[in-house]
């Protein structure tokens, strides 16, 4: 691997680095509104803007509604744009979310996940990532403060793509990540990014000499032909995704891809799990394996569009899969990740014996006596949805 | 009237009209159940019908004067209303 | 790896002092994270912060459970004596700010360092603010990291007279710690 | 600089809003955005926000539209057009792009009730652009529900003409008095029938957002000839009336002073306005004369306000 950008070592906390690649990528409108754990993110910016480190408009909305909105007009109109948000906000911007993708706007957002109200917690449950799931983005999951700044830059370059045109979302758990300082390189400004980040290239901007329609009403003789085509675009961007994540590999020294596995390979038993617990999981991995139990551990990175193929290679012949889900689906079969994991294994008419491990909710510490119960599930053929570390519940 | 793609396949992304002005193949005048008729020996060339249509469908001529443009009519009769001088008469669609 | 954990209460910095040990690794080329533990974040209610130093990358992402070092920023804290050592290693720790040398009997199993950081906050800052001057107690009662990187990792957030200030907090810190007999 | 005109032969022929749309026959809508369209100079875009306008306008694949349009919501237009208001200003500074204005329409459900918040956040933020609600006092696109712009006594489906509750008990919003709350530099009432007045204000508004002036808000007298009960030829009629019996002054606050553009020395009663349209007949039956009373107090009222507010140097 050649690495031809020089990189500085510094120390930051998951918010810090996402502003900071969103100062790297050189965005022109930033449009935000704070909450926790997001927060440091847009005091970063306003600190880069305002200090006139960063040549962008920031617009300080009154609202989580306001700040999507104002993005997706500036993205619109050709601008890069970045917000970020969590939780509530998130929940709030909703109605955004879809108009956002369906219009095929190069958003780039990052959430700083965090549990939904009531009762109302500032701390990490992915049911703001997993509420946005069917709207349209694509979404990554950072593990580590290093991986929130890359994602933030390779979100740019692969929603940019002409052959993409769709908005991402790059998520950090909050707390353990949003504000945990980290050792990590970042490149030193934007002009040494560029090269593998150039200026968008906005396709259809607004422009007066071009005059377009955005957003019409379409009724049942256009709706579906138009979705048909959204479905299409976000599945085909993996295809753009995993070179980005190549040529990222080559320009940083640092490689991604869709899912990350450790000892997958002759494993009985798989984990399956996003975010920042996936270190915390190859730890229990590995002390596993000194002890002679063939567990392996599968993370993804890439969480939409779903990395089906990668999945299902990765998991190898595993009989016992369990899928850890930082949130619940409730009233539903199991978790969202579950969902996801028990239909990409169906469709193709493959049958492991799955657990659902839920974990973690509103910033639970989710600690290696934790994961110890958690394997100790797999093992039940009688249990499917197991909530671990709750007071009152038998597998607890 | 010109086609639009049908095919999801060759539709603009993101649903986008890519076109101007493409109502304009969409003759709304259809619609209308009296149309307005004008005594150009009225007119005064005051233009408050022209400005007032909805529709776009009071036409200036060069000389201020005015007609109607029966494609898009829809028959309102606001410029039969706004007219000060009563040039403008609303007759009963297939009445004449 | 080395695992510390820090009490305070909310408004002390406990959460910098922390941040600025583990950039002061970092600094100085180590694997080192900081992990704050935010509740509602009111002014006063006892609050807690970890920070993880190794060679190697770290990976695990959980609080720290079993601390080496336990440090104590707000000298009323020894009251609970329970909290403190919770956890606490058999060989490990204790750094607080403490000046009458009368301490709880269970601290006694530990190596505990003491420092009267309320002097020293007073002396330098002007305020009872003591988090730098406890940073600089653990420091200089376990040489983790050097000063000169704590130096470093400080200019990076703090400028000018305030800067001068707590450098010196924490050099009186790390010069004044003892080893309680 | 924008052209002031004295009369209606001085504005252009050219249209940047077309035929073909599906607006209801007799809209009120149309005349105000050819208006502003033609008076407000130079490229522009228009966001619009979910209302009749939008809907009627833009079935795919027919859009009435010459000039960039944007639809995404109800209740985000404004914020919506901060976004590409911010964008120009990034993209002319950093990579030399032509700009262009941004001129904002929204119904009265969206600017007075859903949008309210976002259009004051935008106008607290100063974003230059021109936002016109044309209010027809109603939801008119769901099918003619009352909104905070319906006025008092008028029957809409959720306000109806009831043996106990006879219409709408609530006085309209005065929307005019939060936005000029907000102390932007320029705001004004238009309305079709008086389009001389209204070209004019719009060529203001043009020459200010060239000077970088702005926002500027335009509160539009819409008719809705479906939502009223009303013949649709009466459209510009009931519009005069608005005026001529003091229940819509048009005035203007430019930069902190108010002028009522349009003086009304014999207002007329306020009956012959009301006589036309179906969602106020009931206040003429005797049962219900308490609330044309409390109708012509509100109308007295306001108008007495602005005269003596058009009185002072500035109001703010």
């Amino acid at each position: 691997m050649s690495v031809t950008i020089r990189q500085v070592r510094t120390g930051l906390n998951g918010d810090e680095a996402v502003a900071y690649a969103v100062l790297h990528a050189d965005v022109d409108v930033i449009s935000a509104y704070p909450i926790t754990p997001q927060t440091i993110i847009v005091e970063r910016l306003s600190e880069f803007v305002h200090n006139g480190e960063l040549d962008a408009e920031f617009i300080p909305v009154e609202s989580e509604h306001s700040a999507l909105s104002a993005a997706l007009g500036a993205s619109l109109a050709g601008a890069r744009v970045f917000t970020a948000t969590a939780s509530q906000g998130l929940a709030l911007m909703y109605e955004v979310l879809y108009i956002t993708s369906s219009l095929r706007a190069p958003v780039v957002m990052a959430i700083g996940n965090r549990a939904f109200s009531a009762p109302i917690n500032i701390h990490c449950s992915h049911d703001d990532a997993y509420a946005a799931r069917d709207a349209g983005w694509i979404q990554f999951f950072a593990e580590t403060v290093q991986e929130a700044y890359d994602l933030t830059i390779i979100a740019y370059r692969v929603s940019e793509d002409e052959r993409v045109l769709l908005p991402s979302i790059v998520n950090l758990d909050g707390f353990i990540l949003t504000h945990s300082v980290e050792p990590l390189h970042i490149f030193r400004d934007s002009k040494d990014v560029s090269e593998f980040l150039p200026q968008r290239r906005p396709v259809n901007p607004i422009d007066p000499d071009n005059p377009i329609t955005y957003g019409p009403l379409a009724l049942q003789n256009y709706y579906m032909e138009i979705k048909r085509q959204q479905a299409e675009a976000i599945y085909s961007s993996k295809k753009v995704i995993n070179e980005v994540f190549e040529e990222y590999g080559e320009f940083s020294g640092r490689d991604y891809s869709p899912v990350k596995s450790l000892y997958t390979e002759d494993a009985d038993t798989v984990f399956i799990l996003l975010g920042s617990t996936a270190g915390t999981m190859r730890y229990m991995v590995k002390k596993w394996r000194r002890e002679g139990r063939k567990v392996g551990v599968v993370s993804l990175t890439l969480y939409r569009p779903f990395p089906e193929e990668e999945l299902i290679e990765s998991v190898g012949d595993a009989e016992n899969i369990i899928v850890m889900d930082r949130s619940f689906s409730y009233g539903s079969p199991g978790g969202q990740l579950y969902m996801d994991v028990a239909a990409t294994f169906m469709k193709r008419g493959l049958n492991p014996h799955l657990v659902n491990v839920i974990y973690g909710l509103g910033g639970r510490d989710f600690t290696p006596e934790d994961a110890e119960k958690a394997l100790e599930m797999a093992s039940k053929t009688d249990v499917d949805i197991v909530w671990i570390g709750v007071r009152g519940d038998n597998y607890g | 009237m010109p086609r639009w793609p049908s095919t999801w396949r060759e539709l603009p992304p993101g649903g986008v009209i890519d076109k101007p002005g493409t109502s304009m193949w969409v003759e709304t005048g259809t619609w209308r159940s009296h149309r307005p008729v004008i005594h150009l020996d009225k007119c005064i060339k005051c233009l408050m019908c022209w400005v007032s249509c909805p529709d776009n469908s009071i036409v200036r001529l060069d000389n201020d004067y005015v007609d109607v443009e029966y494609r898009y009519c829809k028959g309102c009769g606001i410029c039969a209303n706004v007219c000060p001088t009563k040039a403008i008469d609303m007759v009963e669609e297939g009445g004449m | 790896m080395l695992e510390i954990r820090w009490h305070g209460r909310g408004g002390q910095g406990v959460v910098t002092s922390s941040q600025l040990l583990s950039q002061a690794a970092i600094i100085e080329g180590k694997y080192a994270i900081h992990i704050p533990e935010f509740g509602p974040e009111r002014r006063g209610a006892p609050v807690r912060s970890y920070t993880r130093i190794d060679d190697e990358e770290i990976e695990i992402r959980y609080g720290v459970l079993n601390p080496d070092i336990v440090v104590v920023i707000d000298p009323t804290l020894i009251n609970y004596s329970d909290m403190i050592v919770e956890g606490l290693k058999d060989d490990g720790l204790i750094v607080i700010n403490h000046h009458s040398g009368d301490i709880p009997d269970v601290f006694r199993r530990y190596r505990v360092f003491t420092v009267d950081a309320y002097r020293i906050s007073l002396d330098t800052l002007g305020r009872p603010i003591y988090n730098t001057s406890m940073l600089g107690a653990l420091v200089g009662a376990t040489k983790i990291v050097s000063l000169d990187s704590v130096y470093t990792a400080m200019s990076s957030r703090f400028g000018g007279e305030i800067l001068e200030m707590n450098i010196e907090a924490v050099r009186r810190g790390a010069k004044e710690v003892k080893r309680l007999a | 600089m924008a052209k002031t005109i004295r009369r209606l032969n001085e504005i252009p022929r050219e249209e940047y809003f077309v035929s073909g749309h599906g607006l209801c026959a007799g809209c009120g809508i149309p005349p105000m955005v050819r208006i502003a369209l033609k008076a407000v100079e130079g490229p522009k875009v228009v966001v619009n926000a979910t209302g009749c306008l939008e809907v009627a306008t833009t079935l795919y694949p027919h859009t009435a539209w010459t000039i960039p349009w944007i639809h995404n919501a109800f209740e985000n237009a404004a914020a919506t057009a901060s976004g590409i208001e911010a964008a120009v200003k990034a993209l002319v500074r950093k990579r030399g792009w032509k700009s262009y204005k941004v001129l904002v329409f929204g119904g009265d459900g969206g600017t007075f009730d859903i949008g309210l918040q976002s259009l004051s956040g935008a106008l607290e933020r100063g974003h230059r652009f021109i936002y016109v609600c044309y209010d027809n006092e109603a939801y008119m696109n769901t099918g003619i529900q009352r909104s905070g712009a319906t006025p008092l006594g008028a029957a809409t489906t959720t306000s109806p003409a009831g043996k106990v509750i006879p219409g709408k008990p609530e006085n309209k919003k005065s929307l005019m008095d939060i936005v000029i709350a907000h102390r932007i530099p320029y705001a004004a009432t238009i309305n079709p029938a008086y389009p001389i007045d209204m070209w004019n204000k719009f060529a203001k508004a043009s020459d200010y957002l060239d000077r970088g002036i702005g926002p500027i808000f335009f509160h539009y007298y819409s008719p809705c000839p479906v939502g009223w009960r009303m013949d649709s030829a009466l459209s510009i009629e009931v519009a005069r009336l608005a005026v001529q019996t003091r229940l819509w002054p048009l005035y203007e606050v430019d930069h902190g002073k108010l002028t009522i553009n349009v003086k009304v020395p014999k207002p007329k009663p306020i009956e012959d306005y009301i006589r036309i349209q179906g969602r106020f007949r009931h206040l003429l039956k005797p049962e219900n004369e308490h609330l044309l009373n409390n109708l012509k107090k509100f109308i007295e009222v306001n108008w007495e306000r602005l005269q003596k507010l058009s009185e002072l140097n500035y109001i703010f």
